[in-house]
């Protein structure tokens, strides 16, 4: 009995972390206070670090074909053991759908809507994802393209526009911050930036051909890291210091743009870009959530589980911090640190995998 | 709850229908099974009386006595439907035929029974004669526009294809009008329309099925489709759709649409329609499959995609160039009837900033002083404009013409200068107007959307449009028509088939057939026929 | 079924949206005053600022041709902070102040000599502003400059800012928007500049005037770069877009204007043994664009003319240093320049910078070309 | 008072929607999920309603990773 019967094609899952990938530059604020102008080289540095952990999430997908992580956890680690590492994943998903959509609704607070209540953009958005998970990866997934073409025109578009006010030097001297700021930085990007996308491993087992996981995942990977690097480098070239104190770099940059006078004001671009990619990605780790509760408890459908949850994480991004300093401040310095397990395990998991496949080739071996 | 109350209503629904159904057979036991199901008797008076008891007292039922043969001993009846028969068939061919040259060719002892025979074989100078045996098939033939022959003496009887009726010719098709094409349209006639795509496509691989829909109205309904191109699939699909319709009457194709429907609750049509029958040939050639209904000059193609909307066959006959300017000119004017008075609102109530600095002077002068908020303004306008439209489609045509004159002077001119409204709206409403003709297959759901939008705009904002949109975006990206993706080949992407989305590329490079429709064989041409200059010959002598 | 549920999903969610929203953000245009430019000046009573805001009356704007009301008026608030004074002015207007056109900020003289940072925090942290908005300072008091009638635009804050482009043109003043100041700002060396903004002439004849460029001490006015000597600013920073240069004739006689086609600089520093040279490459293009004397010019007098230009400009370059080392305030960039090249050193250099700036040894390499020489191959002579 | 019976409303036409059909597929086990994980909403929303302070989850992971684990980046 499946309880997805979707089936998503190697392409829509490149788009898919494409879009994943550039909604975090809704978060690159938090990176760029501690490497300023170097958060360029951060962003690189996390991009390069984080292939080879996707690779292996690839590669884990693949010794379980049609597999997803619940699944894998109770294969590899027996029912109990299993069911604890699926149990803390959905929760580690769900508190990824509370922290974003509660970056987000700040966002959007801070910088069109002042006067409203938090809940009710929250409402707004749950909704909206809520909806597409109920309508299932599939439809997640055709969505995903034409929400990453918009994006990415968005992003060409404005950086270009944005030629003429770009001051290079800005970036000189490269390394200026200490070491250790740089690592700090580079971890940020590694595991909100780019990591969060472990929740893939509950989609690629719907993939049709098993074999493009690798080079979909890693294209994805890339592509989604090129645009947001392109993201940075326009806003620190453009904005210099000022990026490194204003909360969302890249709609204060597009409030920058003037061109002739007449193309100007082009920062509800960059709200729409930031609105579909983050409802994307918010849709994807939504759906991780859901789909995953409803393996855990052995349903035969996870449609029903979509509201209660959606309702319990609006509820939750609002208990979440009580300032969205607190929550800037938590997303700096702890839940890095906090997340990184749960990037770094599904590497033991696919150690574990080779290891056990060896051995029993040997024991077939010896008998 | 609603959704609860839905499904009681559709509950009840059902158990009237069922109901309603006996009852019907019940009817139908009482009034016509002593006739129907009986086979025709040798007496020729007992005959008409049961068809004059299953047809009724109608007017229109001609029940036409004569005697033929040598000494017209043989009596006879021809009935038909009046104004449904071609009459001088009728005469010419049946009447002259029986009653003079029977005269010599009749002799006086031959048999009853064989006289149908030898009247169908030697006698009648028509295409298409079959004998039947039951009042049944006569009784519906008849109502069909056949001719019935019963002869004194004969248990059968004999079904004369005559039907010719007044029907509107070949036209120039009102609704798809194209600049350079063909210029016929279907009509209302299905033998019409049916040879109108077989004139198009020569082949025996056009198949066309027919089947009769309609408890009362014995609607005549064809599927169309090319064999070896469609996918057997959709046409099993589309038959079993088809053949579940059990409704009093089909009058247009449009009931046919309701009824096979994959989302029927959706405001985007998942079924396309055509007047054109170059269109629908092509949409054929493509690996559709077309559903003609008797009586409808609007052909139904299935699968339907959205970008389908945006594809006028003029694009194939004008040059690659300029028809996919006009296709992405399509794309901007829908996007404009969709969107154009929601930004207007969100900019103008919640996001003043993204106003050009000139631009908000021009609209805060314009608006300075105007009684209503701006969403209210827009929302009246966009009625108002509905209402004339409907006002001068359905008025006769000299009047629609000055109701449009007095609503646009009225609506436009004097409302602004009595400072009802500002300009800007009038500009946005006029445009949104215009631009919402440009793509036809849409102006419906783009009206629709328009008006969801605009509230959308005046409650959030541009994030409520954006949001809006993202909603229209899972709802198309969830359809599907006979299996076929709404948003393909755009979600999920086909990249091959982007050769026929927001560019048209030249026909000689559209070497495939839809991948997402069609089925194997999808190559449509040979590989290279791009147009190239003979090679030059070598001039030296 | 899931269509059924997306459409009665879609209508509850617009009587969702409906109810929920009490349309929190929404305003009207006709029901806020859209703030074209701000003037922030220190208030009589002690600790206090006042704010000038010159607020567009839109339907004023729309009567087209000569008609005598004017399309805007200005209103003062005093308050303790920038944010409060604003929200004040609803005291005298019956509509809520509306930044994002805001077009110009102007620092009063004697606000800008106590310190602007405190007044720019707001400016960059409102949502509603934006960093294009350009930042002046007043040479007397800010309120007065926004009450000066404009006499070819209709809202004087909009003739300011282009009278600001318009200083393109002579290349003696600049455009500085908020980002750039404030860029300047948060650098620990680099001072921040203005241009000025004056009254000139009484009464009927009142206009602005743009006299030349604010010299800030951190965040404190410093000093004034005025004609030549900002210019020579520009030439450093790369800023020049057009201008007339004079210089005599070979023959000495008469003048010689010559038009500022484009120019680049590139500002190269290097640390020999501790001390930092500084080398300004300025590369600049030009044609002959007024010729007083009537002399043929030769090929040589060509190259003299060249020459005489580069002189001209690294005079104009070393007023300028010599303004700004004096005044101690390394509004040329210096101190980026030498970290951007010198990283390690900088530490310890960046401490010291004040004391480093005025000894700074610079070396000027001007490459000054003339191109064409307009419609005339020859002058006009008798 | 307003505020939990709007919110009670909510959740009952939330249930309206949903529970119909898991009844008439005889889908008992997701109808309890169902149920359980709509109450523990309805408690959460409730809570946030009240304006009952709840310690937030971020507090936790963060008392966890600085002051047990010492990990934070945030101790320079």
């Amino acid at each position: 009995m499946k309880i997805e019967k979707g089936i998503i094609a190697s392409s829509q899952l490149t788009f898919m972390i494409i879009g994943f990938i550039q909604a975090s530059n809704l978060l690159l604020s938090f990176s760029s206070g501690i490497v300023s102008h170097d958060a360029w080289l951060a962003i690189l540095i996390a991009m390069v670090l984080s292939i080879p952990f996707v690779l292996s999430y690839a590669a884990l997908g693949r010794e379980f074909p049609g597999k997803n992580l619940i699944q894998i956890s109770d294969i590899i680690y027996g029912v109990y053991l299993g069911k604890i590492i699926s149990v803390s994943y959905v929760f580690i998903f769900f508190a990824l759908v509370c922290q974003n959509l509660r970056y987000f609704s700040d966002f959007l607070i801070t910088f069109i809507f002042p006067e409203t209540p938090i809940w009710a953009i929250l409402i707004m958005l749950t909704f909206i994802s809520a909806w597409a998970v109920r309508a299932g990866i599939e439809v997640i997934a055709r969505c995903s393209f034409i929400i990453i073409a918009i994006a990415s025109t968005i992003i060409l578009a404005t950086s270009l526009l944005l030629l003429p006010d770009m001051r290079f030097r800005n970036f000189l001297p490269i390394l200026d911050v200490p070491l250790q700021d740089l690592i700090h930085g580079t971890h940020i990007i590694f595991s909100i930036n780019y990591l969060e996308i472990v929740v893939f491993l509950m989609v690629i087992a719907f993939v049709n051909k098993p074999k493009q996981i690798k080079t979909s995942m890693v294209g994805g990977l890339i592509l989604g890291g090129v645009s947001v690097l392109i993201l940075e480098v326009r806003n620190t070239a453009v904005l210099g210091t000022v990026s490194e104190i204003v909360s969302s770099p890249s709609f204060v940059t597009a409030r920058y743009i003037s061109v002739a006078e007449v193309l100007t004001r082009m920062e509800m671009f960059v709200a729409i870009m930031l609105i579909t990619t983050v409802f994307l990605k918010v849709s994807i780790l939504y759906y991780a959530v859901v789909l995953g509760s409803a393996q855990i408890i052995n349903l035969r459908s996870y449609v029903p589980l979509v509201i209660p949850i959606g309702i319990s994480a609006i509820s939750f991004s609002i208990i979440l911090a009580g300032s969205s300093m607190e929550q800037i401040h938590s997303a700096i310095y702890t839940w890095p640190v906090f997340i990184l397990p749960f990037q770094l395990f599904p590497v033991l998991s696919l150690f574990i995998v080779k290891i056990r496949k060896k051995f029993k080739k040997r024991w077939a071996n010896k008998k | 709850m609603l959704n609860y109350l839905s499904k009681k209503i559709r509950f009840w629904q059902i158990q009237n229908q069922k109901t309603n159904h006996e009852n019907d057979k019940m009817n139908k036991q009482d009034n016509t099974q002593n006739f129907s199901q009986s086979k025709i008797s040798l007496n020729l008076k007992e005959n008409l009386n049961n068809l004059k008891n299953i047809l009724g007292p109608s007017d229109d039922i001609i029940m036409r006595e004569f005697a033929f043969g040598k000494k017209a001993q043989i009596s006879a009846a021809l009935i038909y439907i009046d104004g449904m028969i071609d009459k001088t068939l009728v005469n010419e061919s049946i009447i002259r035929p029986l009653m003079y040259d029977s005269r010599s060719s009749f002799a006086e002892e031959s048999l009853e029974v064989k006289n149908i025979d030898i009247i169908k074989r030697s006698m009648l100078s028509v295409g298409e004669v079959k004998q039947v045996t039951t009042f049944d098939e006569v009784v519906e033939s008849c109502l069909s526009g056949d001719t019935i022959l019963l002869i004194n003496g004969a248990q059968e009887a004999l079904i004369i294809s005559s039907r010719g009726w007044e029907s509107r010719g070949v036209e120039d098709p009102k609704t798809e009008s194209i600049v350079r094409g063909p210029r016929e349209g279907f009509s209302e006639s299905l033998r019409t329309n049916t040879t109108l795509l077989r004139r198009k496509l020569k082949t025996p691989d056009l198949t066309m099925e027919t089947m009769t829909i309609g408890r009362k109205s014995k609607t005549d309904v064809c599927l169309v489709y090319l064999k070896g191109v469609v996918n057997p699939q959709l046409i099993k699909e589309a038959r079993q759709r088809l053949t579940r319709i059990d409704t009093d009457g089909i009058l247009e194709s449009g009931y046919i649409e309701q009824f096979i429907e994959d989302a029927p609750f959706s405001i985007f049509s998942t079924i396309g329609n055509s007047e054109r029958p170059d269109a629908v040939a092509a949409k054929i050639l493509e690996g559709r499959a077309a559903v003609l209904v008797d009586g409808s000059p609007f052909v139904l193609t299935v699968p339907m995609v959205f970008i389908e909307s945006f594809q006028s066959s003029e694009d194939y006959y004008s040059r690659p160039y300029y028809a996919s300017i006009v296709r992405v000119i399509r794309f901007i004017a829908f996007m404009t009837s969709v969107l154009g008075p929601a930004s207007y609102v969100a900019v103008t109530t919640f996001h003043q900033e993204l106003l050009p600095t000139p631009l908000l002077f021009t609209v805060a002068a314009a608006v300075e002083g105007t009684p209503f908020p701006a969403m209210i303004e827009i929302i009246a306008m966009g009625v108002i404009f509905e209402i004339l439209r409907e006002a001068g489609i359905r008025l006769p045509r000299p009047v629609g013409q000055a109701i449009s004159i007095v609503g646009a002077l009225v609506v436009g001119e004097s409302a602004v200068s009595a400072g009802l409204i500002g300009e800007p709206v009038v500009i946005v409403i006029a445009l949104t107007a215009v631009s919402g003709f440009a793509v036809p297959a849409q102006t419906d759901s783009g009206a629709i959307l328009r008006f969801v939008f605009v509230i959308l705009a005046g409650t959030m904002g541009g994030v409520g449009v954006i949001v809006g949109l993202l909603g229209v975006l899972i709802h198309l990206a969830s359809l599907r028509s006979f299996g076929t993706p709404y948003l393909s080949p755009l979600a999920p992407l086909s990249p091959y088939d982007l050769k026929d989305v927001f560019i048209r590329v030249p026909t000689w490079a559209m070497i495939t057939r839809p991948r997402t429709i069609g089925w194997k064989n999808s190559q449509r041409e040979k590989l290279i026929l791009k147009p190239n200059p003979p090679p030059e010959k070598n001039q030296k002598k | 079924m899931r269509i059924g549920k997306g459409m009665l999903s879609i209508i509850i969610c617009v009587f969702l949206v409906l109810s929920l929203s009490g349309c929190w953000n929404r305003r009207e245009l006709d029901t806020f005053s859209i703030l074209m430019g701000m003037g922030i000046d220190k208030a009589e009573e002690l600790g206090k600022i006042q704010l000038t805001a010159q607020i567009v009356k839109p339907g004023d704007l729309k009567s087209e041709g000569g008609s005598d009301a004017k399309a805007y008026f200005t209103v003062q608030a005093i308050g303790d902070t920038v944010f409060d004074t604003v929200r004040n002015f609803t005291k005298e207007t019956n509509r809520k102040i509306y930044l994002p056109h805001s077009q110009v900020l102007i620092f009063g003289r004697d606000i800008a000599t106590e310190g602007v940072q405190k007044y720019t925090d707001f400016f960059v942290r409102d949502h509603e502003t934006r960093l294009r908005t350009h930042v002046l300072v007043a040479r007397g008091e800010a309120g007065k400059i926004l009450d000066v009638e404009s006499k070819l635009e209709k809202v004087p804050a909009v003739g300011i800012s282009h009278l600001l482009k318009a200083q393109n043109a002579t290349s003696e003043a600049i455009e500085v928007d908020l980002k750039q100041f404030i860029c300047r700002l948060m650098s620990k060396t680099t001072a921040p500049i203005a241009p000025l903004i004056e009254i000139s002439g009484e009464g009927e004849k009142e206009t602005l005037r743009i006299p030349g460029i604010a010299v800030f001490k951190q965040d404190k006015l410093a000093g004034e770069l005025t004609g030549g000597e900002a210019r020579g600013l520009l030439w450093v920073i790369g800023e020049i877009k057009s201008g007339i240069i004079i210089i005599d004739c070979p023959s000495g006689e008469d003048k010689i204007s010559m038009e500022i086609i484009r120019a680049s600089s590139k500002v190269i520093p290097k640390i020999i043994d501790d001390q930092i040279y500084i080398t300004v490459k300025i590369e600049e293009e030009g044609h002959i664009g007024d010729q007083e004397c009537p002399d043929k010019l030769s090929l040589p007098d060509i190259k003299e003319l060249e020459q005489k230009k580069a002189s001209v400009i690294r005079s104009e370059v070393l007023a300028s240093l010599e303004k700004a080392q004096k005044l101690n305030t390394d509004i040329f960039g210096f101190g980026e320049a030498v970290h951007q090249k010198y990283p390690k050193q900088w530490d310890d250099l960046e401490k010291r910078w004040d004391d480093v700036f005025p000894e700074i040894e610079v070396e000027i390499l001007v490459d000054a070309r003339v191109r064409r020489s307009g419609t005339l191959i020859e002058s006009v002579s008798q | 008072m307003k505020m939990i019976m709007l919110l009670a409303a909510v959740f009952l036409i939330i249930i309206i929607i949903e529970a119909p059909k898991l009844i008439i597929n005889k889908y008992w086990k997701e109808l309890i999920a169902f149920l359980s994980l709509l109450s523990l909403a309805f408690a959460l929303t409730a809570l946030v309603i009240f304006d009952v302070d709840i310690p937030s989850p971020l507090e936790g992971i963060e008392y966890l990773i600085d002051d047990i684990l010492g990990l934070s980046w945030d101790r320079k």
